[in-house]
């Protein structure tokens, strides 16, 4: 019943965030903000959608510890944190870009890259 | 309709927006980049018509090795499309 | 030209988990979904990986093509001797005359997800094998050779 | 079994969403900027679905997904920097 | 030599991570498994060693960094991640942000080191790495809301972007 | 009949993505684009062939223990698996050979192509 | 006028597809005798799980060896193409 609930409540985050993560791309102004929204919001979702089905593997691997649930359980886990590592590392990669291609950055207030640049 | 045809249908829209992207960009670089998405969501139908062999091989070929491979030929050639 | 240093170290991380589980796609090909195609794809992913994050001539000191082409050669090679070892064997060719039941070899049994039997399937898993190695070396044969045209091109 | 296909299909909807950056990013750097968030979307999606077909093997599609996606990704990355 | 056994044991691990639930040994693995799980990893080893562990990533041998990753992952660059979010949902939903690209110094070592703290600033409050200085170790961070009298100063210390831990602290047992 | 049609969805897809393509190779003149066209066109081929072969609550011809039912035809599976690799194959040597005309005439547009050497 | 007629053709090209997928039944195919007998039979006589893969690599395994030569093949052509010219080598009939 409590697991049952947990497993609403991932969900429902998830589901925020991810949603929150999209309606920010489409509502920041530049690339870096977007990069933001985009890293973060969708990332911390997807953690949480994924955290519900560990939570699932878990209720059921202790009704039927025959089922299996484990292999489902460390399959997710490697795959959120595969995912974590690669957004991050993607998100730098196209910020550098997006940067050495001369997008500034909207409304900023200060930009020390461009400074040491020149 | 049930919620499995519901996202079958969304799936396929998606598919067909993007296939509608990619002929419509003159720029080749964004042309490549939704052809990446184009293949992304192809897998996950695949996955959805229950062929997650296929859906594998979509995965690892389309959205990794093609994408590269359309990225160097674009470098290799020129970025826009030219004028007539 | 190298990529930062950030992103090169991911990709120091990710060469052997690229490898590692590009393996486990191609070992259990017979038994979860996946096999030599799907297994060579993402090990080739891993070379490609390793050929964005660093130059093209730091990379090509390690991987050479040499080795690569080798790899396919051998992959094919492979295949068709496991194809004609049917011959020897008193069956057609490509037939799989060591499944379904033989000493070493027998007929899987469903119990789960990953059965764990890798000894099933007679010839499949060698088959498996050498179509793996075959697409890991094509597949970055081709990359290779792309990325020198780029090169080339740059010089003058 | 509803939340989950539920889950999904509000997912791929998202996806769909963020498909009109994709349309309409001025520059080639928000559009991978929006593939990136296909692409995360996906897998989260791939994991889901999993549970709703009760085939658990099939996360080993979402981890393939979410290794080489990223390096297409890196691709378009170093392109765009000019690196290539 | 060293090398390739870090390769070889981090391979070998991860093939029996995603292997798992295959067989009775311990309840987990199969004996063929095992076996196989042996030959991944000397071939991987042997094929990845000059990648996975050059000569400045011999601390990733240490098991106890490992353990102290995963808590790190879990305790405090969770909470750091769950502030951040939040952070970025008000922004999302206000649209209020004062942005701006500061240079942080990290006093990182080694790679390893940059790279974990870079990914943990893309990931937590509010910034983005955006580039690094090769010789320094410094990072080029977006931050989506500057803190004022930020943006003025050459340098921040890399303390100053995690609010509730320690993280470079962290960091650092970890990865030098 | 509607709910017949609905269901023949992934089938009108593939007859949209087979059109579009085939609309780029005719009317584009960009090698690489035509190309594009071309892989656009195997996806949809590829599609069909999957979709051929589900069939309603099936689950995936591969034996675990966990779900019964009929299974997809694995067939049409085969030798999808056999196009993709294929066609990866072909499209790399096809983008070869655009930059090697690259190389030569300057230019990827096929019609001055046909003109610069007649 | 081009455009006109080309829009009008691939229309129609559009609409013959249309009403000929309209009439596939999809989720219920009406043969399928070849796959039931691998489904029936594959794990007996390969010994494999995946039916797929003993489909392509033994029941259709000829298929794969065209496969593989194709990718053989193709690798080849790319290196044929993009192999370094000798000294004073130029490409023909330039």
């Amino acid at each position: 019943m409590i697991l049952s609930a947990l497993i609403w409540i991932s969900l429902a985050v998830g589901l925020t965030f991810n949603a929150l993560g999209v309606i920010g791309i489409l509502r920041f102004p530049d690339v870096y903000t977007r990069l933001h929204a985009d890293t973060k919001a969708t990332t911390f979702g997807s953690i949480f959608t994924s955290l519900a089905v560990v939570l699932y593997a878990a209720g059921e691997f202790f009704k039927d510890p025959e089922g299996q649930y484990e292999t489902l359980a460390l399959h997710t886990v490697l795959a959120v944190v595969v995912l974590a590592f690669t957004n991050a590392t993607s998100a730098h990669a196209i910020a550098r870009a997006a940067h050495k291609r001369g997008h500034k950055p909207a409304q900023a207030v200060c930009d020390r890259l461009e400074e040491t640049a020149k | 309709m049930t919620p499995f045809l519901l996202l079958q249908a969304l799936v396929l829209l998606g598919l067909v927006v993007t296939a509608v992207l990619i002929i419509s960009f003159k720029d080749l670089l964004a042309a490549a980049i939704a052809f990446a998405a184009f293949s992304l969501l192809l897998s996950l139908e695949f996955y959805l018509l229950q062929a997650p062999d296929v859906a594998i091989a979509e995965a690892g070929i389309g959205a990794g090795l093609t994408t590269a491979i359309f990225i160097i030929a674009i470098r290799g050639t020129q970025r826009h499309e030219e004028k007539n | 030209m190298k990529m930062t240093k950030i992103v090169r170290t991911t990709a120091d991380l990710f060469f052997p988990f690229c490898l590692v589980f590009g393996l486990y796609v191609v070992v259990h090909g017979h038994l979860t979904p996946g096999g030599g195609f799907q297994g060579g794809a993402v090990m080739a992913t891993g070379t490609a990986l390793l050929l964005v994050a660093r130059s093209y001539d730091d990379v090509t000191g390690r991987i050479r093509k040499g080795a690569m082409k080798a790899c396919e050669a051998a992959g094919l090679l492979i295949f068709l001797c496991a194809g004609f070892s049917g011959l020897f064997a008193g069956r057609p060719f490509m037939a799989n005359w060591l499944a379904p039941d033989s000493a070493l070899f027998r007929t899987a049994v469903a119990h789960g997800p990953n059965a764990g039997d890798l000894n099933t399937a007679g010839l499949l898993p060698l088959l498996n094998f050498g179509v793996g190695i075959e697409v890991l070396g094509g597949l970055t044969v081709i990359l290779l050779y792309m990325l020198s045209g780029i090169k080339e091109e740059k010089k003058p | 079994m509803t939340r989950w296909i539920f889950t999904a299909l509000v997912l791929v909807a998202l996806m769909l969403l963020a498909m009109v950056r994709l349309f309409k990013g001025p520059t080639a750097a928000d559009r991978v900027v929006a593939l990136d968030a296909i692409n995360t979307l996906v897998v989260a999606s791939m994991i889901v679905l999993a549970v709703v077909f009760r085939q658990f093997i099939f996360v080993d599609v979402a981890i393939i997904y979410a290794l080489l996606a990223f390096v297409g990704t890196l691709y378009i990355a170093k392109y765009l920097g000019g690196e290539l | 030599m060293l090398s390739f056994i870090v390769t070889a044991l981090f391979s070998g691990a991860v093939y029996l991570l995603l292997t798992a639930g295959s067989g009775p040994v311990l309840r987990l693995w199969s004996a063929q498994e095992l076996l196989v799980a042996v030959v991944v990893a000397v071939a991987v080893g042997f094929v990845a060693r000059q990648y996975f562990a050059s000569a400045r990533r011999r601390a990733a041998a240490n098991p106890l960094r490992w353990l102290q990753a995963v808590a790190y992952v879990v305790g405090p660059f969770f909470l750091e991640m769950a502030k951040a979010n939040l952070d970025v949902a008000y922004r999302v939903i206000t649209g209020r942000i004062r942005p701006g690209i500061v240079r942080v110094k990290t006093g990182m070592q080694t790679d390893m080191g940059t790279l974990l703290m870079a990914n943990s600033i893309t990931l937590t409050p509010g910034t983005l790495t955006v580039n690094v200085d090769e010789e320094s170790n410094d990072l080029y961070v977006h931050m989506i809301n500057v803190p004022a009298g930020m943006e003025s100063r050459e340098t921040v210390e890399v303390r100053e972007l995690f609010a509730l831990f320690d993280c470079p602290r962290w960091v650092r047992r970890i990865a030098e | 009949m509607t709910s017949r049609l609905l269901l023949a969805l992934p089938y009108f897809t593939v007859v949209v993505l087979i059109v579009l393509g085939l609309a780029v190779m005719l009317s584009k003149r960009n090698v690489v684009k035509i190309l594009m066209g071309l892989s656009l066109m195997e996806s949809a081929v590829n599609l069909f062939l999957v979709a051929t072969g589900y069939r309603h609550d099936s689950v995936a011809p591969i034996f675990t223990n966990v779900p019964a039912g009929p299974m997809a035809l694995p067939t049409v599976q085969a030798l999808t698996l056999t196009s993709i690799v294929i066609g990866v194959a072909t499209s790399a040597m096809m983008l070869s050979f655009a930059m090697v005309i690259y190389k030569k005439y300057g230019t990827t547009d096929i019609q001055k192509i046909k003109k610069l050497k007649g | 006028m081009r455009h006109v007629l080309f829009s009008a053709i691939l229309l129609l090209f559009f609409g013959g597809l249309m009403y000929l997928a309209a009439d596939l039944p999809f989720g219920d195919p009406p043969r399928t005798d070849m796959d039931d007998y691998f489904l029936r039979n594959a794990q007996a006589q390969t010994g494999a799980n995946n039916v797929v893969t003993s489909i392509v690599f033994d029941f259709r395994g000829f298929d794969t060896l065209g496969e593989a030569t194709v990718l053989f093949t193709a690798v080849l052509g790319v290196g044929m193409m993009f192999r370094k010219l000798k000294e004073g080598e130029e490409y023909e009939n330039d």
